[in-house]
């Protein structure tokens, strides 16, 4: 089990739990999750994961990681 | 065809009337018909034959009687040694007021055409043209006293159930008629149960109640089967049942059977059993009319109380309350047993002397010996002696005398008896049926039977006598319910007027 | 102080106003209706001499001591069964009654040894305190009539004995073992003279049903039912009341010594939680506290491979800070943290996490709660804008249907479940929703009306199917809704959706659909509707969901706010609600303020005088993957066994072993000690001074029955490893904690030792508003304003069954064991749960050819462990349960890194197993 | 006694009873009719049937005499031994009885046949006027 996985698995989780609202809406949503949430550590290895093209990433989640970022 | 009667009842069956019955039914000239018993347990087996001059009477009949009775019976024959003549006509019978026996011995218990055609669902059909009050007024009014043994106005009782709030009621007959001596219980569930029905009947709808039980002890066998037979042929007539009488009334009944427990005749017991559980004695208060048969409001009463009510609906509570003495309205079915001539049933008004009874019903012992004693209200109840015969069959007249007519029963003892014994038995039977639950009762009955053995053993006699006063004093105002209460009745009376049995057996 | 002995009036007390005017002996009183003449004498200062009567149980009237006479009416009736009527006089001294009495106790003594002198229960017998009120001076039946002197002593039970010669039946152990406790293992035998107590059918204790939580010990007035101890030890002389440090029911106890020794530990009549019942495990399993296990010297090592080395205070706290300090300067100041504990004291925790904001300088610090009730902490903030359950533990009394969803209190939280049970008997309605068939779907006088017998994992669809009936069938409180919510409507959209009726999701949850609509009907009509709730709600990947789930339901049907309504968790662990209180969320200061406020943070940084980082820290299982990362390399761990308790321990362990510096502070070698370098000995509840808080938010004082056997306090130690690492800390006292507590937290304001001391508890918030503490939550208004509705969509989780993995296991507690079992373990509790046993149906171990006391192995997609399979109806096909109280099984070696999406509580309550023989 | 025609017993009382208020008695009476007593195998199976403890079972089972806990190995006569038989000589049935082999005699308070008495009672039965030598035949022809 990688540990990268593990912050893919987590936001990707929280992405799924919003998918029951509009996109827009589960973007804010999920980048304020894990704003709120989220160690800095954390959040450097999601922006990493990302980075390095975002392979298995919930597309919502890379939106959500983008709004954070800016 | 000729109908012949040969009673069902217990006593009767016990001395041979199934085997007479059966002897009688061979021959297909006969209707044979299963009675009640008159309550004249000397004669039984009684056999009546229908004959236009009314019912003859024969008895007692043993199977051997039989072959030559038979071919006498359509007739009526008057020569044979067991005839005894009109039934009706009996004095035994013709001096008694039957008013709650009134169909005993008459009808075929289970026919609900003999039933209907003597009287029966007149007293129903009055109550449910009323209200509910006005059937409690009438009960009230009547004077009914619980012919359990403590005389509680049945009026008040139902009153207070009325006026609970709607919801879950019960009414239960305590038919579990433990006391010795007694047995009109017994008679009215083996030969009029409709009756009893009926009244039960009457008291649900007069405090809305829908569901009722008769809680009959298991010693009692026969009436078990004859009141559940008589339940379903009552459902099946629509007498019970979610349309009673074809009224928006609903109401039904189940028969209860008891496990071989005296204590549960007194009521909290007999609830307890009921739900289910141990027979122990509730505390009271909460009484059981507000917080009864599973903590619900529950009209309690006897046999005896509930197969009175059809009559005083029927007749008029007027009626009913002309009879009797003082507080003591209507009439009570006294039952003499035990060392008597002639024992059985006597219903008649309150206020006849025991002599009376004793004597004249009872025609003295059946040993022939003389009457040393009677006891009076069962086992909880006084030893009397003969010089108190003249005390009148009444409520407060035998409190007075430190004795209680409880529910009617006399037992009669000749010149062998030893007092002391019967006091230690008294005892006995206390520390037997005890529930356990209070100190008194459980420990005190135990003690008892070991200082009454003392005090015969001549050890200290005069401060065991003293420790034995005590100790009834203590039961009588500390135990929790009648049982421990009332076991000193008997042991004080029988010291008190036999002190002589208490005197030393050392030689 | 010396032998504390709470007063007994006799009879419990009635509610209702004081209206009624008796004269007791001359003395007026003024008592509530139907309070018995007996409570009404002990309330004017007149003691009645009793003996079956004691008020903690209803009026029996069966020893007939506590005879009186009234005036006007006839005979002497018992003043515990008589309830006053108005001017009623009474006089309970005259010479009927003293006759009476004497009558009574001659009966008695005629049927008892006559051992007084070495009887353990001397001078703490009503027998005897009786003989000498009414002054016995004979018996003068003898000695040698019949009697039970020759009845054999039952010696079964590990903590208490039983001796029936020394029985005077009043029952008081029989009714209490039903009233209190609920369990009806005991009755009386035969009748009359012949009456005696006997456990179960004709058994010993220990075969019969007897739970053993000590309430027939408590209750008998003779040395009948006597603990062991005190046989033992004699006596005890004093009294310190203290909380039991098992539960979050958070009990009163008083512990009761004899010099130094703890004799026993007798719950406390006054404890608001418990009001004076106990459970086998705070009544009698402390003997841990004392046990030779336990380390008591500080130990450092090197290397974990290294031999312990008994060090000195001074050594091992420098060692702590000195390593501390290097990991930072190394790897940065975030590559330390810590983890506190749900089992330590407010006042400890409160100092872990500021050593942790303050010397640390970070947010990494999480608590056990993240394991079991982090869901609770966010589903209820969201929805109520508190974080914590809605109601005291007396609003169970009132309520008219009870939801029990995942929990097993007779198990799990038997001194509320007996409380619960007690209104069940009076005839609320249950609904139990749980995957096990739990005791309280159907024991001895309690028959749940719906079990929803859910596949584990599915709650949220369970609960969305409940709001789905009483949305669609117009069973919302809509006056409620409407004054006191917000998002009705979107919610109320969604969750009328025809993908939640309960016919839809009946495929999904397995529950019937017309049971599903029948259960959410009776909650939701009716007048009072209650909904308790434990780890099996939380320990889910939708754990926050479900937490909001049911505050939706509650709110939809108006059932907050009142007494006999709510959304209650049960907290696992005694001071899980406190340690969250205390601000040990990374994402948290204390009071659930969340670290990205500057005004609060304004507030903490001015007080501790440090900067407060405004980041989140990492949680338990962020810091295990940082950890194993390498960026994370320092862990203070407090009283907490991680390497036993989290999930997908492979995980764990490698985490632990690729750290630098990882200080275990606990009672004893624990499982993560074995990866420790540092090992800070602690010290049991019986040797702290502090307060838990418990699930219903009450803090209670807990008080040192002896001085810490390591030397040291915790909160002493934890302050002095910050001193160390530069950060000055210190308090001579633990209130002092409390004091600083109080002034940065608003729930907290009017909270101090003192208040405590003079209440006895308090439940939080207590504030100026509320100076006695807040019972109830949410009343007139949320604390968040409004109600929040929260759209909670159900995501399955990944966990699934396979074709490989066909079965769903899923885990829990019984009823004598706590935990990891560290305690319990080392106690006779063990006589009841000497290892973890795997629960199957027979079906599946039909299939398997298991057969009951086999041993199985139970495998997972990351591990696997062997240990003794039982055969039990109780399952679901398809499901198995373990506990985890046992190392040896170590059961979360299969559960699997799946946690909540909200919180990463762990998914313990589903993993897609394997199980088969052992080969 | 086979568990298995215990259990059979119980199922058979429950379903009888099952919708009773308050079963227990009636359960009890119906296992005991069945199997001729309540043996100690039944509790746990009774209080399973109807949601009690054992102990509850157990108490109610030992407070009422008529339920035996062990098969009766002789023929059982109960004797009333209460005061209006004793008034006609219960007290020497009781004897004679107990030199009688083949049955196991007990006491009984009362078969509401004061008026014949002494009476015993036979597998259900009540006979009045009983001495030594008419229980001897009533046992004969009822064998």
């Amino acid at each position: 089990m990688s540990h990268v996985i593990s912050e893919q698995r987590m936001a990707n989780q929280i992405a799924a739990n919003q998918r029951h609202l509009p996109e827009a809406d589960a973007v804010a949503a999920v980048a304020g999750h894990i704003d709120r949430f989220w160690n800095s550590f954390l959040r450097s290895r999601l922006y990493a994961l990302v980075d390095a093209g975002a392979a298995g990433l919930d597309p919502v989640v890379v939106k959500a990681v983008e709004r954070i970022r800016t | 065809m000729t109908t012949v009667y040969v009673p069902r009842d217990s006593a009767a069956r016990s001395v041979g009337s199934d085997e007479v019955a059966a002897a009688l039914a061979q021959d297909p000239a006969l209707r044979v018909v299963r009675n009640g018993s008159r309550g004249m347990f000397w004669l039984e087996p009684l056999v009546e034959v229908e004959t236009p001059a009314g019912r003859i009477g024969y008895g007692p009949v043993a199977p051997s009687d039989v072959d030559g009775l038979r071919p006498l019976l359509a007739t009526g024959d008057v020569t044979h040694p067991l005839y005894v003549g009109r039934v009706e006509e009996l004095p035994w019978l013709a001096g008694q007021q039957r008013v709650t026996f009134a169909r005993m011995g008459v009808t075929d218990p289970l026919s609900t055409q003999d039933y209907v055609a003597h009287g029966g669902l007149v007293g129903l059909r009055a109550a449910l043209r009323r209200t509910q009050a006005e059937v409690v007024a009438e009960v009230t009014a009547s004077g009914l006293r619980g012919r359990g043994g403590a005389g509680f106005p049945a009026g008040v009782k139902w009153k207070t159930v009325l006026d609970c709030p709607e919801g879950l009621k019960f009414v239960c007959c305590n038919a579990d008629e433990g006391d010795s001596g007694t047995f009109a219980d017994r008679m009215v569930l083996e030969g009029d149960p409709f009756m009893l029905i009926e009244g039960m009947t009457i008291a649900a709808w007069a405090v809305g109640a829908r569901e009722g039980y008769v809680y009959i002890r298991s010693e009692y066998p026969d009436a078990v089967q004859t009141m559940r037979a008589a339940i379903d042929l009552a459902r099946a007539e629509g007498w019970l049942g979610e349309r009673v009488l074809g009224s928006a009334f609903a109401f039904d009944l189940h028969v209860r059977v008891g496990a071989g427990a005296y204590i549960c005749g007194e009521e909290t017991s007999m609830l307890e059993s009921l739900e289910g559980k141990r027979g122990t004695v509730r505390a009271k208060p909460p009484i059981p009319a507000i917080e009864g048969l599973f903590g619900r409001p529950t009209v309690v009463n006897n046999v005896l109380t509930l197969a009175t009510v059809p009559v005083i609906l029927a007749d008029g509570a007027e009626h009913y309350a002309a009879l009797g003495m003082d507080r003591s309205r209507g009439t009570q079915v006294f039952q003499l047993g035990g060392n008597v001539k002639r024992g059985g049933i006597v219903e008649t008004a309150f206020g006849m002397t025991l002599r009376e009874l004793v004597e004249s019903y009872g025609g003295g012992t059946l040993t022939g010996r003389p009457v040393r004693a009677v006891q009076a209200g069962g086992p909880l109840g006084a030893y009397l002696p003969e010089s108190r015969f003249d005390l009148p069959l009444e409520y407060e007249a035998f409190a007075a005398a430190g004795a209680m007519l409880g529910h009617g029963g006399v037992v009669v003892f000749d010149d062998t008896v030893d007092m002391a014994a019967m006091a230690r038995f008294a005892m006995e039977f206390c520390a037997e049926e005890s529930c356990g639950k209070c100190t008194p009762c459980r420990v005190g009955a135990v003690r008892g039977v070991e200082v009454i053995d003392r005090i015969v053993a001549g050890e200290r006699p005069d401060e065991n006598l003293a420790l034995l006063e005590d100790l009834c004093e203590l039961m009588t105002d500390g135990s929790l319910c009648a049982m421990g209460g009332l076991t000193p009745m008997p042991v004080r009376s029988a010291v008190a007027f036999f002190p002589d049995d208490f005197l030393s057996r050392k030689p | 102080m010396s032998l504390l002995k709470e007063p007994d009036y006799g009879t419990p007390p009635k509610p209702g106003p004081a209206v009624v005017d008796v004269e007791i002996d001359g003395l007026p009183v003024t008592v509530a209706e139907g309070t018995s003449v007996m409570r009404a004498a002990a309330l004017a200062g007149v003691d009645i001499p009793k003996l079956c009567a004691t008020d903690r149980l209803d009026a029996f009237g069966s020893c007939r001591l506590c005879v009186v006479e009234i005036d006007g009416r006839r005979g002497t009736p018992a003043s515990c069964t008589t309830p006053v009527a108005p001017g009623m006089s009474v006089r309970t001294q005259t010479p009927k009654v003293a006759k009476l009495r004497q009558g009574v106790m001659e009966l008695y003594i005629s049927d008892h040894p006559l051992d007084c002198l070495t009887c353990s229960a001397n001078g703490d017998c009503e027998l005897q305190d009786m003989a000498g009120a009414v002054g016995l001076r004979q018996v003068r039946y003898g000695y040698q009539g019949q009697n039970h002197l020759d009845a054999t002593a039952d010696r079964s039970n590990p903590y208490f004995d039983f001796e029936p010669s020394k029985c005077i039946a009043c029952s008081r152990c029989v009714r209490a073992c039903g009233e209190i406790q609920g369990t009806f293992a005991l009755t009386i035998e035969g009748r009359g003279f012949d009456s005696k107590v006997s456990a179960g059918a004709g058994e010993s204790f220990m075969d019969s049903e007897c739970v053993s939580c000590g309430a027939c010990v408590q209750a008998c007035p003779t040395a009948t039912l006597q603990e062991k101890t005190v046989l033992q030890l004699g006596m005890p002389t004093r009294s310190v009341v203290t909380t039991c440090a098992y539960c979050g029911v958070g009990c009163s106890f008083k512990a009761e010594l004899r010099g130094t020794e703890l004799v026993r530990m007798v719950p406390h009549k006054d404890g608001g939680a418990n009001e004076g019942h106990s459970c086998v495990k705070g009544r009698f399993a402390f003997g841990y506290a004392t046990h030779p296990d336990r380390r008591l010297k500080p130990m450092v090592r090197e290397r974990i491979t290294d031999e312990w080395r008994e060090v000195s205070w001074e050594e091992a706290i420098g060692t702590v800070a000195r390593r501390m300090r290097e990991i930072q300067a190394a790897h940065g100041p975030d590559a330390i943290g810590a983890i506190s504990s749900s089992r330590c004291t407010n006042e400890e925790v409160f100092v872990v996490q500021k050593m942790v904001r303050a010397a640390f300088g970070n947010n990494n610090v999480d608590t056990c709660a993240r394991v079991c009730h982090s869901p609770t902490g966010y589903g209820l903030k969201q929805t109520f804008g508190e974080s914590a359950g809605t109601q005291d533990f007396r609003s169970v009394a009132a309520a008219d249907v009870i939801v029990v969803i995942g929990a097993n209190p007779t198990d799990g939280h038997p001194v509320f479940a007996s409380r619960m049970k007690k209104r069940l008997r009076e005839g609320a309605r249950l609904i139990v929703i749980d995957p096990r068939r739990i005791d309280l779907v159907r024991s001895p006088h309690i028959e749940a009306a719906h079990h929803l017998q859910l596949r584990p994992g599915t709650n949220v669809a369970v609960v969305n199917a409940l709001a789905h009936v009483a949305v669609t069938e117009g069973l919302v409180d809509k006056g409620f809704v409407a004054d006191r919510c917000e998002g009705f409507a979107e919610w109320a959209a969604f969750i009328a959706r025809p993908e939640h009726s309960p016919e839809a999701v009946e495929g999904i949850t397995g529950v019937p659909a017309d049971e599903l609509r029948a259960a959410a009907r009776l909650y939701a009509g009716a007048p009072n509707g209650a909904i308790y709730y434990g780890l099996g709600v939380t320990e889910h990947s939708q754990g926050s969901t479900m937490v909001m789930g049911m505050a939706n339901l509650a709110m939809a049907c108006g059932n907050l706010g009142r007494d006999g309504v709510g959304v209650n968790p049960l907290r696992g662990q005694n001071n899980v609600q406190g340690s969250c209180d205390m601000g040990s969320f990374p994402h948290e200061l204390p009071g659930y303020r969340h670290v990205s406020d500057d005004a609060v943070r304004t507030v903490f940084e001015k007080l501790w005088d440090r900067p407060i980082l405004a980041d989140p820290g990492l949680r338990i299982p962020n810091m295990f993957d940082a950890a194993v990362a390498g960026s994370f390399r320092g862990l203070f761990v407090h009283g907490e066994d991680i390497a036993q308790s989290d999930p997908n321990l492979q995980h764990v362990t490698a985490a632990l072993t690729a750290m630098d510096l990882v200080v275990v502070q606990d009672l004893f070698l624990n499982e993560t000690a074995k990866f420790a370098h540092v090992f800070l000995p602690g010290a049991s509840f019986l040797e702290k001074d502090g307060t838990f808080t418990n699930a219903e938010r009450r803090i209670n004082r807990v008080r040192a029955v002896m001085k810490p056997k390591s030397g040291k306090h915790e909160w002493q130690i934890v302050c002095e490893i910050a001193t160390a690492m530069g950060y000055p800390m210190s308090y001579t006292h633990p209130s002092e904690i409390m004091d600083e507590i109080a002034s940065v937290t608003p729930t907290f304001t009017g909270v101090s030792f003192e208040l405590l001391d003079k209440l006895g508890s308090v439940q939080w918030p207590c504030n100026p508003q509320a100076p006695e503490g807040t019972p109830v939550m949410h009343v007139d208004e949320f604390t968040r304003g409004k109600g929040k509705f929260v759209v909670t969509a159900y995501v399955p989780t990944d966990e699934r069954s396979t074709r490989k993995f066909p079965l769903i296991l899923t885990t829990g507690r019984i009823l004598s064991q706590y935990n990891v079992g560290a305690q319990t373990r080392r106690t006779e509790n063990v006589a009841w749960h000497r290892e973890d046993i795997l629960e199957l149906h027979p079906h599946d171990a039909e299939v398997r050819g298991i057969t009951d006391g086999d041993t199985v192995r139970l495998a997972s997609r990351v591990g696997q462990t062997t240990l003794r399979a039982h055969i039990s109806d109780r399952m679901p096909t398809g499901v198995v349960y373990t506990t985890f109280h046992h190392p040896v099984t170590g059961a979360n070696v299969v559960t699997t890194e799946n946690s909540d999406w909200a919180t990463n509580c762990p998914e313990y309550k589903v993993t897609a197993v394997q199980v088969g023989l052992a080969i | 006694m086979r568990i298995e025609e215990v259990e059979a017993a119980v199922r058979k009382a429950v379903a009888e009873h099952r919708d009773d208020r308050g079963p227990l008695l009636p359960v009890l009476h119906a296992v005991h009719a069945a199997l001729g007593h309540v043996p100690e195998s039944a509790i746990p199976l009774l209080a399973r049937e109807l949601n009690l403890s054992r102990a509850d079972v157990h108490g109610v089972v030992t407070f009422y005499h008529d339920f035996r806990r062990t098969a009766p190995e002789r023929r059982v006569v109960r004797i009333c031994r209460a005061e209006a038989c004793q008034a006609v000589g219960a007290a020497a049935l009781v004897e004679q009885a107990g030199a009688l082999p083949d049955i196991l005699a007990e006491q009984v308070f009362c078969l509401g046949n004061c008026a014949l008495g002494p009476s015993v009672q036979i597998d259900g039965k009540t006979h009045g006027r009983v001495d030594g030598p008419r229980l001897r035949a009533i046992l004969e022809e009822t064998r």
